[in-house]
């Protein structure tokens, strides 16, 4: 009974704030409903069994992703007048879309497959011990990928963001060093002068 | 004996090799010493082959080397000896000679010196190889041959607008009735499965009977089609009516290849083919038909031709177009015989009266203008001679070398029971009224009357210096060419009527004519073989030919001639009034040469030009290959403006496939 | 000696000694090298030559390497009778490129001799491979470099035709792959040999036969798809234009013996009407337009397309000859000695074009005029070979034609007369281009400034005039070479595939 | 009892807003970000929900790679985006269409 009402509770947080991530007209409150909606959802999730999961999306979301977009937010000199034009003008189409895709899928969620009440089979105790252990062994191979895609992302908005300043006196040691006489010295012969 | 045989077309061969690469290492001088060797060498070996096979009656036959095998077919190099391809070295080897040493003189100080003798050693090979082939395939190389030679020669002085022009002409119409003839001879093989005359003459008679599908539902006798279309080889070779525009204009040509190529020797190898080819052209009542048509008309109309011809040269050559005209109906009319004797002696006094000609145009610095000679008796009294007895002989006078052979084609078509011989017989009796009419109209205009140089070259203000006779090695070969000229027509006797071609050619005894009531006893192809019956000697020959029709015409014409040209010229002029229509129709060659220019030559440009634009450029360049690229480039220019380039424009076509794939899992 | 790999050799040496130029290209004289190689090559292929036993059909010279095991596709090289004379056009060819390009091409000459060497390696291959798969890629591969040539050392217009080349041929090669997937899908290799042994019904014979004829036929090239070959010989350059006329044309024509008459025969047999067709059309028409070309290149290019309509002819006039075996042997001697003949014939006059072209920049035929006057001694070479363009008897371009109309004369009287007006159009078109560009008097300033041939010039034409007159006074040698290969080409060709009673007849 | 479906009636409402949310949203990079990982998360429900119920790990392990190519993803765009905004001066969606065909 309490986990009904505990979900419920959740869940109805969430799905508002997941109405004032697309609603709101500031990115930052957008990004404010948003770490909420993590945080329901996580809270969700821990109540179905994924603790490691729900920990995980409060640490690394809600803790790295979002402030990072905050960052981005927060440093952009935005102009949100008019990046929040034609709302109005969309919102018919918007929930048009949202209405059928929903309608669409009640449909498939109708399916005598999807009609579980009960756990079919529990999930060992130990959740984050059961998942390391086959995330390291039988997945090891995605697992490792996974890192590497981490590590490119990395490499990669390093690159992206990276920016060359010509306007400073940066000294290039090396080239410095290598100079040569002929780079700075031309001998010219000439007539001498009358 | 086959070593001879080989060295007969080889030595001219290496003369001309020899003329033709090294010339410059080698001189003028030695350069003509070498060709006149080689050609000499072919001609005392001629000499001895013909006595060798005339004499002693050997024959051979026999290959040099295998040009190809392919399964069954055997293309060889090969020749065939007997008296007709005896005869014929004969003559080629002859008359090149004197051709050769004539142009010694006649070519003196031309640039192209050393060319020309390697051209005409070529020819002399060329030729050689053709009578002495063995088969269709060779026959047709040396068919080939000799019109390349003679297309280089034609266009000998290839500065000249004219000549160029000429040569090229010559050569395009040749090739049509080479058309005609390698398909022919792809008939031959079609039919007989070898291109050896002695396997094809063997298996001749398989022939008839056999048909050929010309169009769904027609089908003609294959005899009667392959003949036809050899004929058609034979009739661009030696220049019969249609196909005879190319031989006048050859004239621009040196005067040499005008005796030996354009006179003596080529345009005969069409009626030497026919001659050889008998047993075929026995097969077919058509094609003799046919044969006989082309020839007669040819020899009036290119006869007539020859009255309004100014030009001493094109005098000549249309005279020579006529007198081929007589010895391809003659062939018509089954008088293989005849046609080749009169070859052999047209060879002598037509080569004699165009050294002659071209003796004249020395004397008188290239001018070749009939109106502007006269009076040169006094100037060229060698030439003079020579020239008479060559119009002497062309015409028919009597114990002259032409009277025999033409008298006897005339008498022959006379005979000929094909249906023909009654349209072709008196084309022939008039031919020799025009022969000698225009024959003498040049002979007078030429070297009687006023010396109406003098004045043209007064009226240029010109110093002219008397025109005099030629050097010796002009005047040798004329002198040479008399002696035939005169007394080739008493080889009659062995050469017609002692059945001396009997190896070589086949006249088909049992042939009847169509209608059985006719004349049944009498071969319609037998027409020689009733004049031999009837023949006692030569000199009863001429006392019977004196009190007929053709010497009589032949009077006439002379007579004629001198009258007008020599005592009453305004003859002349009354009749160039009178008769202007014809005067034009003859000037202008019966609009043959203009209605060749512009329907076939003009037609094919205007053809070629259409298709060019049309279908090359419009309909598969334009339409087919760079219209699939447009058809390309349209649609993508069309599909481009569904790229916007706004990011959510792609997702919400992202979001409708994201529908559309879950209404089809839900639906479906 | 003899266990050398020599059918390998002849395709390794030029490519290998092909990248050897470029890479050491800066160090040594690349033309000497390039000319050194060429020569080691065409001694190897007259070793082959000699070697090579012409009394027999079998695929001689044989060498098979596994190379994707899984598809069943193997390294299989093997020459015939077909082969071997085209192996040694190419050599030769390929000797008188690079000695052509000896003073005229400056720009990146190395790259430019490379080309030609790595073609003339890929183009052996094509004409040894028994593989379908190594055909295909050596088939295909053999566009790069050309595609390069003309691109790179081409004229003005180079983009165009290079993109129409390549596309063209390109588009008739796609269907050829998909012919040869099915093939293998249906008889589960590769191999050509098994390929012709395999039965097919007539619809996908027909379809397959149709997929070889574009395919092909866009290389021979047959109209309608001959466009590509003007323009391409027009921008090409000399060398290109030359091995594109001998070798390229060659290549197309060879694979219709290799694939398309004995995989397919009984859809050759009902189609060989349309084919026959096409060749009579591309003798005649393309005649017509030869005619009046002002290209002095694209007219030589449209005359190569009229005589390889009598190569295309003489292989399906074969169906028409109601089995009449020593005909049909006829004919396509005819069709392979023409394909010689074509080779040398056409090398010739497109280096005297550009002899021409070095001197005087232009191939507008009304530029010249009386070149007679100035180069005699090319003038006379320049006849010789357009002679031997009319099929003049004595040449080698008489031998194939001659064979050709002979043997169509058996099959139908017309197709004899269509083919022989060649005769006629083809004596027209070239002896007005010789009229107009050798004869008469100097034309112009540019004409009086030419200079004759230089000894590098005449011993080329020289080389090629040698063949031309060989093979037009005595053809015997090639045919001997080719004898037995094709009486095996007509057993598989004239056999049908597809359970019908007699060829072509298949319900 | 809170049975499966109620799960996935969350996961369809979060992704159902998420569309909405980037109809409404087209012109700002930034929220069609954000509406991008609601949609990550209403598909992480589903499987965290149906691991729960099939009581399969699998399903956790496919979350846990979701979440971290996402947080890769999230890395780059955010960067692209500030590229963006520092050679255009502006996130307007609408200004960019250099793929315009």
């Amino acid at each position: 009974m309490f986990q009904q009402l505990v979900f419920y509770l959740f869940t109805g947080v969430l799905i508002i704030s997941a109405i004032g991530v697309v609603t709101v007209r500031n990115p930052i409150y957008a990004a404010l409903c948003l770490i909420l909606a993590f945080f329901s959802s996580s809270a969700i999730w821990l109540l179905s069994g994924a603790e490691f999961l729900g920990i995980v999306l409060v640490l690394v979301y809600v803790g790295a992703v979002m402030v990072l977009f905050l960052f981005v937010i927060m440093l952009l000199d935005l102009n949100l007048d008019l990046l929040k034009e034609g709302f109005i003008r969309y919102l018919p189409i918007g929930l048009g879309a949202a209405f059928i895709v929903t309608l669409e899928m009640i449909l498939v969620l109708n399916m005598p497959a999807f009609k579980i009440s009960q756990p079919l089979a529990s999930l060992p105790a130990n959740n984050t011990e059961a998942l390391g252990k086959i995330l390291y062994t039988d997945y090891a191979y995605p697992f490792e990928i996974a890192a590497v895609i981490l590590l490119l992302a990395i490499v990669a908005a390093i690159v992206l963001t990276l920016r060359r300043r010509t306007d400073t006196k940066l000294q290039n040691i090396s080239e410095q060093i290598q100079v040569s006489r002929h780079d700075r010295l031309r001998l010219i012969k000439m007539q001498a002068e009358k | 004996m086959e070593l001879i045989y080989l060295c007969i077309p080889l030595a001219p061969l290496l003369g001309a090799i020899a003329a033709g690469l090294f010339g410059k290492q080698l001189g003028r001088t030695n350069s003509h010493r070498i060709t006149i060797l080689g050609v000499s060498i072919a001609l005392i070996l001629s000499i001895l082959v013909a006595f060798d096979t005339i004499g002693e009656g050997h024959t051979y036959n026999g290959a040099v080397y295998t040009w190809a095998v392919i399964k069954d077919f055997r293309f060889e190099i090969g020749f065939l000896i007997d008296n007709l391809s005896a005869m014929m070295m004969l003559v080629v080897s002859f008359v090149s000679l004197m051709v050769h040493i004539y142009t010694i003189g006649y070519l003196h100080d031309d640039s192209g010196y050393q060319r020309f003798f390697s051209y005409i050693s070529l020819f002399t090979f060329s030729m050689l190889m053709l009578v002495m082939s063995n088969n269709f395939m060779q026959l047709f190389f040396g068919w080939e041959a000799v019109g390349l030679v003679s297309y280089l020669l034609i266009g000998f002085w290839f500065k000249k607008e004219t000549a160029i022009f000429a040569n090229m002409k010559a050569f395009i119409v040749n090739r049509i009735g080479d058309f005609g003839f390698l398909l022919g001879i792809g008939g031959i093989l079609a039919f007989c499965g070898s291109l050896d005359y002695a396997e094809v003459f063997a298996k001749i008679n398989e022939l008839t009977g056999q048909t050929i599908s010309i169009l769904p539902g027609i089908s003609w006798q294959a005899s009667s089609f392959i003949a036809l279309l050899l004929f058609i080889g034979a009739m661009g070779k030696s220049a019969q009516i249609p196909l005879h525009v190319w031989l006048p204009d050859s004239m621009e040509g040196p005067t040499p290849i005008s005796a030996l190529i354009h006179a003596a020797t080529m345009v005969t190898a069409g009626i030497f083919m026919v001659a050889r080819m008998s047993p075929i052209f026995e097969l077919s009542d058509t094609a003799l038909n046919f044969i006989m048509v082309i020839g007669a008309t040819t020899a009036f109309l290119m006869g007539l031709l020859g009255i309004v011809q100014n030009d001493i040269k094109r005098v000549v050559a249309y005279s020579t177009l006529s007198q081929l005209g007589y010895m391809t109906a003659a062939l018509g009319a089954s008088a293989y015989s005849a046609s080749v004797f009169h070859l052999m002696t047209h060879a002598f006094f037509k080569a004699l009266l165009f050294l002659a000609a071209g003796s004249v145009i020395i004397a008188m610095h290239h001018e070749q203008d009939i109106r502007k000679m006269g009076g040169l008796k006094k100037y060229l009294p060698i030439t003079y001679w020579a020239c008479l007895v060559g119009s002497l002989a062309l015409i028919g006078f009597p114990g002259f070398a032409g009277f025999f052979s033409k008298d006897l084609i005339i008498e022959a078509i006379q005979q000929s029971q094909l249906g023909a011989a009654r349209y072709a017989y008196p084309l022939v009796l008039l031919g020799v009224f025009v022969t000698a009419f225009y024959s003498f109209r040049m002979f007078f205009l030429v070297f009687h009357g006023k010396e109406r140089f003098i004045a043209s070259s007064d009226k240029h203000g010109g110093q002219h210096t008397l025109p005099h006779e030629s050097p010796w090695t002009i005047t040798l070969p004329l002198i040479l060419l008399v002696i035939p000229s005169i007394f080739a027509g008493y080889l009659l006797d062995p050469m017609v009527v002692g059945d001396f071609f009997h190896e070589a050619i086949y006249v088909n005894d049992a042939a009847h004519s169509f209608d059985p009531n006719l004349n049944s006893s009498l071969s319609q192809h037998l027409a020689v073989q009733t004049i031999s019956e009837e023949f006692h000697g030569a000199f009863n020959f001429i006392l019977h030919g004196i009190s007929q029709w053709p010497f009589i015409l032949a009077m006439m014409g002379l007579s004629l001639a001198a009258y007008i040209y020599l005592y009453n010229d305004s003859l002349a002029k009354w009749g160039y009034k009178k008769l202007h229509w014809l005067y034009n129709l003859l000037d202008h060659k019966y609009y043959a040469d203009d209605f060749n220019q512009t329907v076939f030559a003009k037609g094919s440009i205007y053809l070629g030009k259409g298709l060019s634009v049309f279908g090359e450029r419009i309909l598969i360049d334009g339409f087919m290959v760079n219209g699939t690229a447009k058809a390309v480039a349209w649609s993508a220019s069309v599909m481009r403006h569904l790229q916007t380039g706004y990011l959510y424009d792609y997702a919400f076509v992202m979001f409708g496939g994201l529908v559309l794939a879950l209404s089809w899992f839900l639906f479906f | 000696m003899f266990d050398l790999p020599i059918l390998s050799l002849l395709i390794w040496l030029p490519i290998l000694g092909g990248l050897g130029v470029i890479l050491f290209g800066r160090h040594l004289d690349s033309r000497l090298f390039a000319l050194g190689i060429t020569i080691i090559s065409f001694f190897i292929s007259l070793i082959l030559l000699v070697q090579f036993n012409s009394a027999s059909a079998e695929m001689q010279f044989q060498e098979k390497l596994t190379w994707v095991s899984s598809f069943n596709i193997n390294y299989h090289l093997g020459v015939d009778g077909f082969s071997v004379p085209l192996i040694v056009l190419n050599s030769l060819i390929t000797i008188l490129v690079v000695i052509a390009a000896w003073e005229v091409i400056h720009y990146r000459i190395t790259q430019y001799l490379a080309a030609f060497l790595v073609m003339e390696g890929i183009v052996n291959g094509v004409f040894m491979a028994l593989d379908a798969v190594l055909f295909y890629i050596l088939f295909e591969a053999m566009l790069i470099p050309l595609f390069l040539i003309i691109g790179i050392w081409g004229g003005k217009r180079r983009v165009y035709a290079t993109l129409k080349f390549f596309l063209y041929t390109f588009f008739g090669s796609v269907f050829l792959l998909i012919s040869l997937i099915y093939l293998y899908q249906v008889g589960g290799s590769f191999s050509i040999t098994d390929m012709q042994k395999l039965p097919l019904a007539i619809l996908p014979q027909t379809l397959i036969f149709l997929s070889f004829l574009l395919a092909f036929g866009v290389k021979i090239p047959m109209w309608p798809v001959h466009t590509w070959l003007p323009d391409a010989h027009v921008e090409a350059p000399t060398g290109g234009s030359v091995i594109l006329a001998a070798i390229t044309l060659k290549v197309g024509a060879y694979a219709l013996i290799r694939l398309a008459l004995p995989i397919v025969p009984d859809a050759a047999a009902n189609l060989s009407s349309l084919v026959i067709f096409l060749s009579l059309t591309a003798v005649v028409y393309i005649g017509f337009v030869a005619l009046v070309q002002q290209d002095m290149k694209k007219l030589i290019a449209y005359s190569s397309i009229a005589h390889m309509g009598f190569v295309t002819l003489g292989f399906f006039i074969i169906y028409q000859l109601n089995k009449d075996t020593s005909t049909a042997i006829l004919a396509i001697q005819g069709g392979m000695v023409q394909m010689v003949s074509h080779g040398f014939i056409s090398a010739a006059l497109f280096l005297c074009i550009g002899i021409l072209y070095d001197r005087m920049h232009t191939r507008d035929i009304n530029a010249y005029g009386g070149v007679a006057n100035k180069m005699p001694q090319f003038s006379a070479f320049f006849v010789l070979f357009a002679m031997a363009n009319t099929g003049l008897p004595g040449t080698s371009g008489f031998v194939g034609e001659f064979f050709v109309i002979l043997a169509s004369f058996k099959a139908n009287v017309w197709l004899a007369f269509l083919a022989a007006t060649t005769l006629i159009i083809g004596a027209a078109y070239t002896l007005w281009l010789v009229k107009r560009v050798i004869f008469g008097e100097i034309k112009n300033a540019e004409v009086a400034q030419l200079t004759d041939i230089s000894q590098r010039e005449f011993g080329l034409l020289t080389i090629l005039a040698a063949a031309v007159l060989f093979f037009g006074l005595w053809p015997e040698p090639v045919t001997d070479l080719m004898g037995a290969s094709i009486e095996h080409l007509l057993t598989q060709a004239l056999q049908t595939k597809c359970g019908g009673k007699m060829l072509g007849d298949c319900l | 009892m809170i049975s499966l479906s109620n799960y996935l009636v969350i996961g369809a409402l979060l992704f159902s807003i998420s569309i909405a949310g980037m109809f409404l949203n087209r012109k700002n990079i930034l929220i069609l970000l954000m509406c991008i990982e609601l949609m990550l998360l209403a598909v992480n429900m589903n499987f965290i929900a149906f691991s729960y119920y099939l009581g399969d790990l699998a399903g956790q392990v496919f979350v846990f790679f979701i979440l971290t190519v996402a947080a890769a993803e999230t890395a780059i765009g955010l960067a692209i985006l500030v590229l963006v905004f520092r050679n255009r001066r502006t996130i307007n969606v609408q200004d960019l269409d250099s793929l315009k065909g």
